[in-house]
């Protein structure tokens, strides 16, 4: 039993820190500090899986960490990217 | 000021191969546990979209000298053609096979058509969602014309 | 089991999904795109006997026994469908080869119409109700690229409203799904007849059934159709005319589906709501139709007047007005093919789609005109032409049932058709030849084959409706027993 | 198919053939000259009846069209389709021959108006001949249509156009009309074959949708007859070429409306509905008529005019007739079928005097090139010939002896007289209004007869007013005004041999209670001096004083106002419709897809919402409720401010930003509720979908990154609040409701079934494959479509948009 | 926990609506954006939250969640991804041609 | 199966949280991006890590199921986390998001500029 209540109070933490990333989404002030709140979401969201997992008792979402892992990152890339230099994708690398 | 890509471009490399190999494995994995082609199809999509945003994409393109759309198209073409199979076969439409055999390498391996048209959603869903990323960012050239 | 049901759906789509990969060989292209559109027609026609002579044919996509897989039947009256909408797309395709230019074909049209025909094709023939919405997106998919195939102004402006309206109804789709599986757990049709049955249609069933209602209204242009005179005139003919013929036909096709087989357990309230609907839709169309002077403009609000007129035949619901509402939607599809060509070859021919700016085409195109003429004449009904059967069950049936005035309404109606499109053949036709055929912006050389083909066909429809109307008649009958449908999806499983 | 049905398709057929005939000889030969052939042979033919009908007999003929629908083309030829397939077929030869010589081969495209003329033809006599009601309505139609390609003839005039389509659009909607009340009638009946309908009267008359049938059918003949007040088509009919005109206002189209009412009679005849509306609209018809007439000063107007009143007369002849069935077989209904029968007559009379009017006219057109009688007078001695015509064809019209006319009017008479002893359906108060209108009427006609003889015949010639040399006529021109004048004549002397074997037989036809072997009447001129005659007197008088004192009274009639004739109501209201309707409809045809969506989420709300309350569909019931976890609530709150965020942000970058929160909390409850493929996928889409939010927004640079403080609008925030209310009271509802079990426990056996340990990826490989199947279609198409967006854009698009 | 769910998709579209009711191009995007979302989540509810397990047959627990809506919202995430690219795409390129973003600039021209 | 080994990873979860919260304040509480992106990268890379750990230990202890998954998933964020941080922070940077009055010192600025103007 209080095995369940430390995950919940975990669960409880991680949500906690979700929503004050997501303060920090809305309040920004810069688009760098939104896309690090997001991608510390990103992160957030794995930790809260897994906790999750645990408490469930199930496998199934361990894909789901890893996938997070990835697309975390890929989105994360992708924004600064665009906060870098206005695009995404180059055409070509000029330098 | 230049910008300096070595750090994200050396992960890059190492992560592609880590999704790939993540891909493969959800898409293989799918019959049984979550994944399957579709999810499959899109972290390879992934992996690929990370490699244009580390490259460029002409860098890419050298390696991958594939017809995006195309390779969308071929794999619609294989789901619908697993459902031929069945037909030809006086089953309905879509009718998929599986069953257990001993292979010599893996072992006992489940065999199942529904590999097939799995195979055939991932195609289509990498080609699709390439495309749509590479088109996007090359027809704007084109367009500015 | 019967495996003909899955190639009017899986022809198109192969062949269109081929065409991709050959993406440069246009002849393969026009080589190919007719026969992924005879084909499914032929079939449709063995489908048509084999209903015929056997019952409801029904296919268990992937052996698996409906409920529970995703079930294809075919009725007569989605085999009549069918068979139509094979007629309809050839001839648009015919016209295109001559008019779509070069530049759109190599950018996919034609595997483009091919999805649509895929689409349009599989929510005929589904009994499924998600997969329904899948069929809907495929060819509402295509239609937007096709929409916006060719990014001209008018088209991005319109097509990104088109887009829009369509996203949402697919939304209030979706919601509907999920009321409905909430309340019956189950979305095979004959299933969900049964089961709604079973339960007695309450209110809450009915609230859903109207959440569809308007879904599908959005879709046929049912007094929601704000969407469509605008995307229906911007793109080039070709896609006009099938979008004409086909897609709001799809809406009606649904409509007609759910409230034959699944929603038909509180007709004083569904029935009478949609009766509301389609007298509404068809004052709107027809107040649109004689007040603009753009023959674009025209012929989109006459697609709007005929979907409150067949709707009509579902509003009475007896066998006579059933039977008309079919016959009518055959003769609408064709015809409606027939005016947008024809409205599109004007338009070829003057440049212009104002009806003030034309005048006396009839001495340098007088098949064209005479036509259009006879195009009208079937739409307003006027015997022996097509339109004339399916406006003479309609209104009787409505009468029968006494729906006095929507049968009134649905007469006054073809009077505005009358008027709106008479003064077209007037503006257009009559009046002093001002254009010589060497001023023309275009040709009529080779769009004429699917005119004059779709012309035959209509009369042929008219004259020899005695050749049809056995298949009619079973398609009226089974919309009116939905437990033959429910027998032939469910039979051997039980529940 | 037998001779009757060659009949009818020969013209058809022989349209179809014109076109070649037109190309092989024209122009050595005027087609005309072939075509005369067509009605020749059809009245030679339908001469070999005459002997079969006068017996009382009548001839069915059937032949399947679409039998299974029991539409057949089921003919049959009695008195009274005989005697109107003669005056079509008749009239038609001479009108032919007429129009020969009035239009020039060279000028004019011949083919078309032959074609026009065989295809109305074959309407008309289709129509007369059809047993099968919906055939007869298709003849009808086809009538209307064939008359309006006629009139329009010349249609590079604006005129000709207009007047065309006033006459489709009245005589349409009059068809249509009369179809509602065909179809009432089949469904009251349970047939299409009017004469089973007749047989069936008792079920007609007590049906309760007796009047309503009543009303349409009447509404239809009515307007094809141009009653009042749908009388208006024909003045503009009177745009077509002369021979049109006569064919059409003697003979043949106008005449639809008789035929049909005439032919109906016996189903509705002695109902006081029927009476008063086709008596009264007769009369009232026949009033305006001719005092309209009276103020033309355009002959064809005047004659088109006189038409509408001798039309009224017939048709009030026929209302009063219709007593007969009220009164059986009795001394009574002997003395009220004698209206029947003189309406019969006086149409026969009317083609007849009708047609040659129209010729003369014509003649007078066509050689002076005017038909204004302030232009015209003194044409006595340059057209002799086409004034006897005239003269003829006017006194008959005036209803002078010794022309037929006359014999008719005497029975006109004589029947408005009878009314009033009626003594039923209030006709012993009001009955008196029948001899009263009829006679001023009368007096009316009179004047508008002499009109059209003397102001364009007598008098002094007026050279200068007209462009060119006014010689008579040639002699095919005058051949059939000639022969039908004659006809007048001879009508008058030998009435009982065209009563005999044309009248009595049609007589006979509309009223089946008597048969031709009893039926005894004999027409004569002289009935002594009874009230008839005295009333011819009195017209005469008064209207030779009338006429005389001409100058001084019609101004007064001219000070009718010309916005309030029933022509320009007509046109006037229909502009305004049209006018409106483009006004309304741009009104809520905005282009605004902000309005559309209002439209629609309202529609959605007051429907749903409104069918939820009236219907009590609502139902709460939390019991089956899963227990609510303090980490779901932070879920629940961080999604509503994430959404929240992107509706109240205004910066671009910040609402992508939240929206992707939105999506990723998204995926956490799917993965709270357990759906790991769920959650897998919607987290890979969600960063693809934020992948291409990015791609888009690089392509926007020059635009302000902001987009704009969203503006707060009462519309808005009430369509949306009450969206989602809905969305919630219905979802709620429907999870309280729920009322089986779902189908999904089949699934559970996936691994038996599909080998697959992962059921929602077995309902998506498998159990529902195809829907797989069709998604990915879906996404290659986006893709396609995707491409052709970004890559292709029509060579200049943007020129040619000029709208 | 449906009764809560059934209110925050409530809420969601709420916001889509009103979202969509916007003049600009990109909020529209959104509005559809979250009113897919909300959609999805109403198909989860309909089929009953948190019963069971998920549906692996691995998981060894009495019961699994309902799968076909789980099903069926896959199918119905990747129609919307599809349709919301195709839409973005559109979106920006009108964007280009008509330099505006506002949907009631593109009413296009009323007629006549 | 309350062991006292599922006591440890029942710990490792628990800190993992408790510096993923921490570092939650610390996004909200500090100043600027760059001070940020030390809480948002560092320590909620360090959190997760822990919090993965737990979990591995626990089905490891409880089911004696190891999962390569959550391992590679380890790695994963291991490898790319600190990537991302720096691309945050450099975009940031080019950006000119400005740092914090508290700042002492920005090395990069000469160094940036004098590209930025070479570039001119």
């Amino acid at each position: 039993m209080t095995f369940e209540i430390i995950m919940i109070v975990s669960l409880c933490l991680l949500t906690l820190s979700i929503l004050a990333n997501i303060y920090r989404v809305v309040k920004g002030p810069s688009s760098a500090d939104r896309i690090q709140a997001l991608d510390a979401i990103g992160i957030n969201l794995i930790a809260s899986i897994a906790v999750f997992s645990v408490l469930l008792h199930t496998h199934a979402f361990f894909d789901l960490i890893l996938l997070i892992g990835i697309l975390s990152f890929v989105g994360t890339v992708a924004f600064a990217r665009f906060t870098e230099r206005g695009m995404v994708i180059k055409q070509k690398d000029e330098g | 000021m230049k910008p300096n890509d070595v750090i994200l471009q050396s992960v890059t490399k190492v992560t592609v191969i880590i999704i790939f190999t993540f891909s493969v494995y959800l898409f293989l994995n799918g019959h049984h546990h979550p994944g399957g082609g579709f999810i499959g199809g899109l972290s390879t999509a992934a992996a690929i979209v990370l490699l244009f945003l580390a490259f460029d994409i002409e860098k890419v393109r050298e390696n991958f000298q594939i017809d995006f759309k195309k390779l969308a198209a071929l794999g619609v073409l294989i789901a619908i053609g697993t459902g031929f199979t069945g037909m030809l076969a006086g089953d309905p439409f879509l009718t998929q096979y599986f069953n257990d055999k001993n292979l010599p390498i893996f072992g006992k391996t489940e065999l199942a058509t529904a590999l097939i048209f799995d195979t055939g959603v991932a195609l289509a869903v990498i080609g699709t969602a390439v495309s749509i990323i590479l088109s996007i960012s090359e027809g704007d050239s084109l367009w500015k014309r | 089991m019967n495996n003909l049901l899955i190639l009017p759906i899986a022809f198109p789509l192969f062949i269109g999904m081929l065409l991709i990969i050959f993406r440069k060989n246009i002849w393969l292209h026009r080589l190919l795109s007719p026969v992924a559109c005879i084909f499914p027609g032929m079939v449709a026609l063995i489908l048509m006997n084999q209903i015929k002579d056997s019952g409801i044919q029904t296919l268990q996509l992937g052996g698996w026994q409906a409920p529970y897989g995703i079930s294809l039947v075919a009725d007569m009256f989605a085999a009549i469908l069918l068979f139509v909408t094979s007629i309809v797309s050839l001839c648009c395709l015919l016209y295109a080869f001559h008019s779509i230019g070069k530049e759109r074909e190599k950018y996919y049209f034609y595997p483009l119409i091919l999805f649509l025909i895929t689409g349009v094709n599989g929510a005929f023939l589904t009994g499924d109700l998600f997969n329904l919405y899948v069929f809907f997106e495929v060819f509402l998919v295509s239609s937007y690229v096709l929409i916006t195939l060719g990014g001209t102004r008018n088209q991005l402006r319109e097509s990104l409203k088109y887009i829009m309206i369509n996203v949402i109804s697919s939304a209030f789709f979706l919601v509907g799904v999920a009321y409905l599986y909430a309340v019956t757990g189950t979305l095979n049709f004959a299933h969900l007849s049964i089961r709604v049955a079973e339960a007695g249609q309450d209110g809450l069933i009915t609230t859903i059934s109207f959440l569809f209602l308007i879904v599908f209204s959005l879709k046929a242009g049912l007094f929601l159709f704000y969407w469509l005179p605008g995307s229906y005139s911007v793109p080039p003919g070709a896609i006009a005319a099938i979008f004409a013929a086909l897609l709001t036909k799809v809406g009606i096709y649904a409509i007609f589906r759910m409230f034959t087989l699944i929603f038909y357990h509180q007709p004083q309230v569904t029935h009478m709501g949609i009766g509301i609907l389609a007298a509404l839709t068809m004052i709107l169309g027809a107040m649109g139709a004689i007040g603009y002077r753009d023959l674009k403009k025209i012929l989109t609000y006459n697609v709007i007047i005929s979907v409150g007129f067949i709707l009509i035949g579902l509003v009475a619901f007896t066998e006579q007005s059933l039977l008309g509402s079919i016959y009518y939607l055959i003769h609408d599809m064709i015809i409606k093919a027939l005016v947008f060509l024809i409205g599109a070859t004007i338009i070829g021919l003057t440049g212009t789609s104002k009806l003030k700016d034309m005048s006396g085409l009839i001495r340098t195109h007088p098949a064209l005109g005479w036509m259009f003429f006879i195009a009208v004449l079937s739409m307003v009904g006027i015997p022996p032409l097509s339109g004339f059967l399916g406006k003479l069950y309609i209104t009787k049936g409505a009468f029968a049932a006494s729906y006095f005035w929507l049968g009134g309404f649905g007469l006054l109606a073809s009077i505005f058709i009358l008027y709106s499109l008479i003064k077209v053949f007037m503006d257009v036709f009559w009046g002093e030849t001002v254009m010589s055929e060497d001023e023309e912006k275009g040709t009529t050389k080779g769009v004429m084959l699917p005119i004059v083909l779709l012309t035959g066909i209509s009369l042929a429809l008219g004259l020899g409706a005695e050749g049809i109307h056995e298949y009619v008649l079973i398609a009226a009958k089974g919309l009116l027993d939905p437990n033959q449908y429910i027998f032939a999806v469910l039979d051997k499983g039980g529940i | 198919m037998n001779s009757l049905h060659m009949l009818i398709f020969i013209p058809f057929v022989f349209a179809m053939a014109i076109p070649l005939l037109y190309k092989l000889f024209h122009p050595k030969i005027h087609l005309g000259w072939f075509v005369l052939l067509i009605p020749l042979v059809i009245f030679l033919h339908l001469f070999r009846y005459i002997p079969l009908v006068a017996k009382g007999d009548h001839l069915t003929t059937s032949l399947a069209w679409l039998p299974s629908v029991e539409m057949n083309l089921d003919f049959y030829i009695d008195g009274l389709a005989l005697l109107f397939g003669l005056l079509i077929s008749g009239i038609g030869v001479l009108v032919i021959i007429y129009s020969i010589f009035y239009l020039s081969k060279h000028r004019e495209e011949l083919h078309k108006f032959y074609m026009y003329l065989m295809m109305f033809m074959g309407a008309m006599l289709g129509l007369v001949f059809s047993d099968n009601i919906f055939i007869l309505y298709g003849f009808w139609e086809l009538t209307s249509i064939s008359s309006f390609l006629l009139i329009a003839f010349w249609y590079e005039r604006k005129s000709s156009r207009d007047g065309a389509m006033k006459s489709l659009l009245i005589t349409v909607f009059g068809g249509l009309c009369m179809f509602a009340g065909m179809i009432m009638l089949t469904l009251i009946t349970d047939t299409y074959s009017i004469r089973e309908m007749i047989l069936n009267v008792e079920f007609v008359q007590a049906h309760k949708l007796f009047i309503p049938v009543i009303i349409c059918i009447l509404l239809g003949a009515f307007t094809k007859s141009a009653q009042f007040p749908f009388s208006i088509w024909l003045p503009g009919a009177m745009e077509a070429p002369t021979p049109v005109s006569a064919y059409l206002h003697s003979a043949t189209m106008v005449k639809a409306g008789i035929y049909l009412v005439a032919r109906f009679t016996p189903v509705f005849g002695g109902s006081s509905v029927w009476f008063w509306l086709v008596s009264g609209i007769g009369i009232i018809t026949l009033l305006y008529g001719s005092i309209t007439a009276v103020r033309q000063t355009d002959l064809k107007a005047l004659l088109a005019y006189s038409t509408i009143s001798q039309l009224g007369l017939i048709m009030s002849l026929l209302g009063i007739g219709s007593l007969t069935f009220y009164f059986g077989p009795s001394e009574h209904g002997v003395t009220y079928s004698m209206a029947i029968f003189a309406a019969i007559f006086h149409l026969f009379n009317h083609s007849m005097f009708k047609g040659s009017l129209f010729m003369v006219v014509g003649i007078i057109d066509h050689e002076t090139g005017t038909r204004d009688i302030r232009r015209l007078g003194g044409l006595m001695q340059l057209m002799p010939v086409s004034f006897t015509v005239a003269l003829i064809g006017g006194f008959s019209m005036a209803g002078l002896p010794p022309f037929n006319g006359f014999l008719s009017k005497e029975m006109f008479f004589k029947a408005v007289n009878d009314v009033r002893v009626a003594e039923i359906f209030h006709l012993e108060t009001l009955g008196m209004l029948f001899p009263l209108l009829a006679w001023i009427a009368s007096i009316f006609t009179f004047v508008y007869s002499m009109i059209l003889v003397f102001k364009t015949f007598s008098g002094k010639y007026r050279q200068e007013k007209l462009n060119r040399d006014v010689h008579e006529a040639p002699f095919g021109m005058l051949i059939p005004s000639v022969i039908l004048a004659f006809f007048v004549v001879v009508i008058f002397f030998f009435p009982n041999v065209f009563s005999k074997y044309l009248l009595k037989p049609a007589f006979v036809a509309i009223l089946p209670m008597f048969t031709i072997d009893k039926v005894d009447i004999k027409i004569s001129a002289w009935h002594g001096w009874n009230t008839e005659l005295l009333m011819t007197i009195g017209v005469v008088i008064m209207g030779s004083l009338l006429f005389i004192t001409v100058k001084r009274w019609v101004p007064l009639l001219k000070q009718y106002p010309q916005w309030l004739t029933l022509n320009n109501l007509f046109e006037k209201s229909l502009e305004k419709v049209e006018r409106y309707s483009l006004t309304i409809t741009n009104r809520y045809m905005t282009g605004s897809i902000r309005h559309y969506f209002i439209y629609i989420f309202s529609f959605f709300v007051i429907v749903l919402a409104g069918s939820l309350l009236l219907l009590h569909g609502i139902q709460f019931d939390v019991s089956e409720d899963n227990v609510i976890c303090i980490y779901d609530m932070g879920l629940v709150l961080g999604v509503m401010i994430a959404a929240l965020t992107v509706l109240f942000t205004s910066n671009r970058m910040t609402a992508i930003v939240a929206l992707s929160v939105v999506g990723y909390l998204v995926t956490m409850f799917f993965v709270i509720f357990r759906a790991p493929d769920l959650a897998l996928t919607q987290m890979v889409v969600e960063t693809v979908t934020t992948v291409l939010f990015l791609l888009c927004f690089y392509h926007l640079p020059k635009l302000q990154k902001n987009i704009g403080r969203i503006k707060f609008k009462l519309t808005n925030l009430i369509v949306s609040v009450a969206t989602g209310l809905t969305i919630t009271i219905l979802a709620l509802s429907s999870n309280s409701h729920k009322l089986f079990e779902p189908i999904s426990y089949f699934f559970e056996n996936a691994y038996e079934l599909a080998g697959a340990k992962n059921i929602v990826n077995a309902i998506l490989v498998d159990f529902r494959g195809f829907d797989t199947m069709l998604e990915i279609s879906v996404l290659c198409i986006a893709g396609l479509g995707v491409y052709t967006l970004a890559r292709f854009r029509m060579k200049g698009s943007d020129h040619n948009e000029a709208e | 926990m449906e009764t809560i769910m059934a209110c925050l998709v409530g809420l969601l579209f709420t916001i889509g609506t009103y979202l969509v009711l916007s003049r600009q191009m990109l909020r529209i995007i959104f509005g559809l954006s979250i009113i897919s979302h909300a959609v999805n989540l109403l198909i989860l509810t309909s089929g009953g939250l948190k019963t069971g397990s998920a549906p692996l047959l691995d998981e060894k627990m009495a019961g699994f969640t309902d799968p076909l809506p789980q099903a069926l919202i896959l199918t119905a995430i990747v129609i919307n991804f599809a349709v919301t690219a195709l839409l973005l795409v559109l979106s920006y390129r009108s964007y280009q041609i008509f330099k505006t973003d506002d949907m009631e600039r593109l009413r296009g021209n009323p007629d006549e | 199966m309350h062991g006292s080994d599922e006591v440890i990873a029942a710990l490792f979860i628990l800190a993992g949280s408790i510096i993923v919260f921490v570092s939650a304040i610390g996004i909200i509480r500090l100043p600027d991006v760059y001070t940020r992106s030390h809480a948002a990268s560092k320590s909620s890379t360090l959190g997760v890590l822990s919090t993965l750990v737990g979990t591995l230990l626990y089905f490891l202890i409880s089911e004696g199921y190891f999962s390569i998954r959550l391992i590679m998933g380890i790695f994963f964020v291991f490898l790319t986390a600190p990537v991302a941080a720096h691309l945050i922070a450099r975009s940031a940077y080019r950006n000119g998001v400005p740092l914090t009055e508290k700042s002492i010192e920005d090395e990069l600025k000469k160094y940036y500029f004098e590209n930025e103007l070479s570039k001119k």
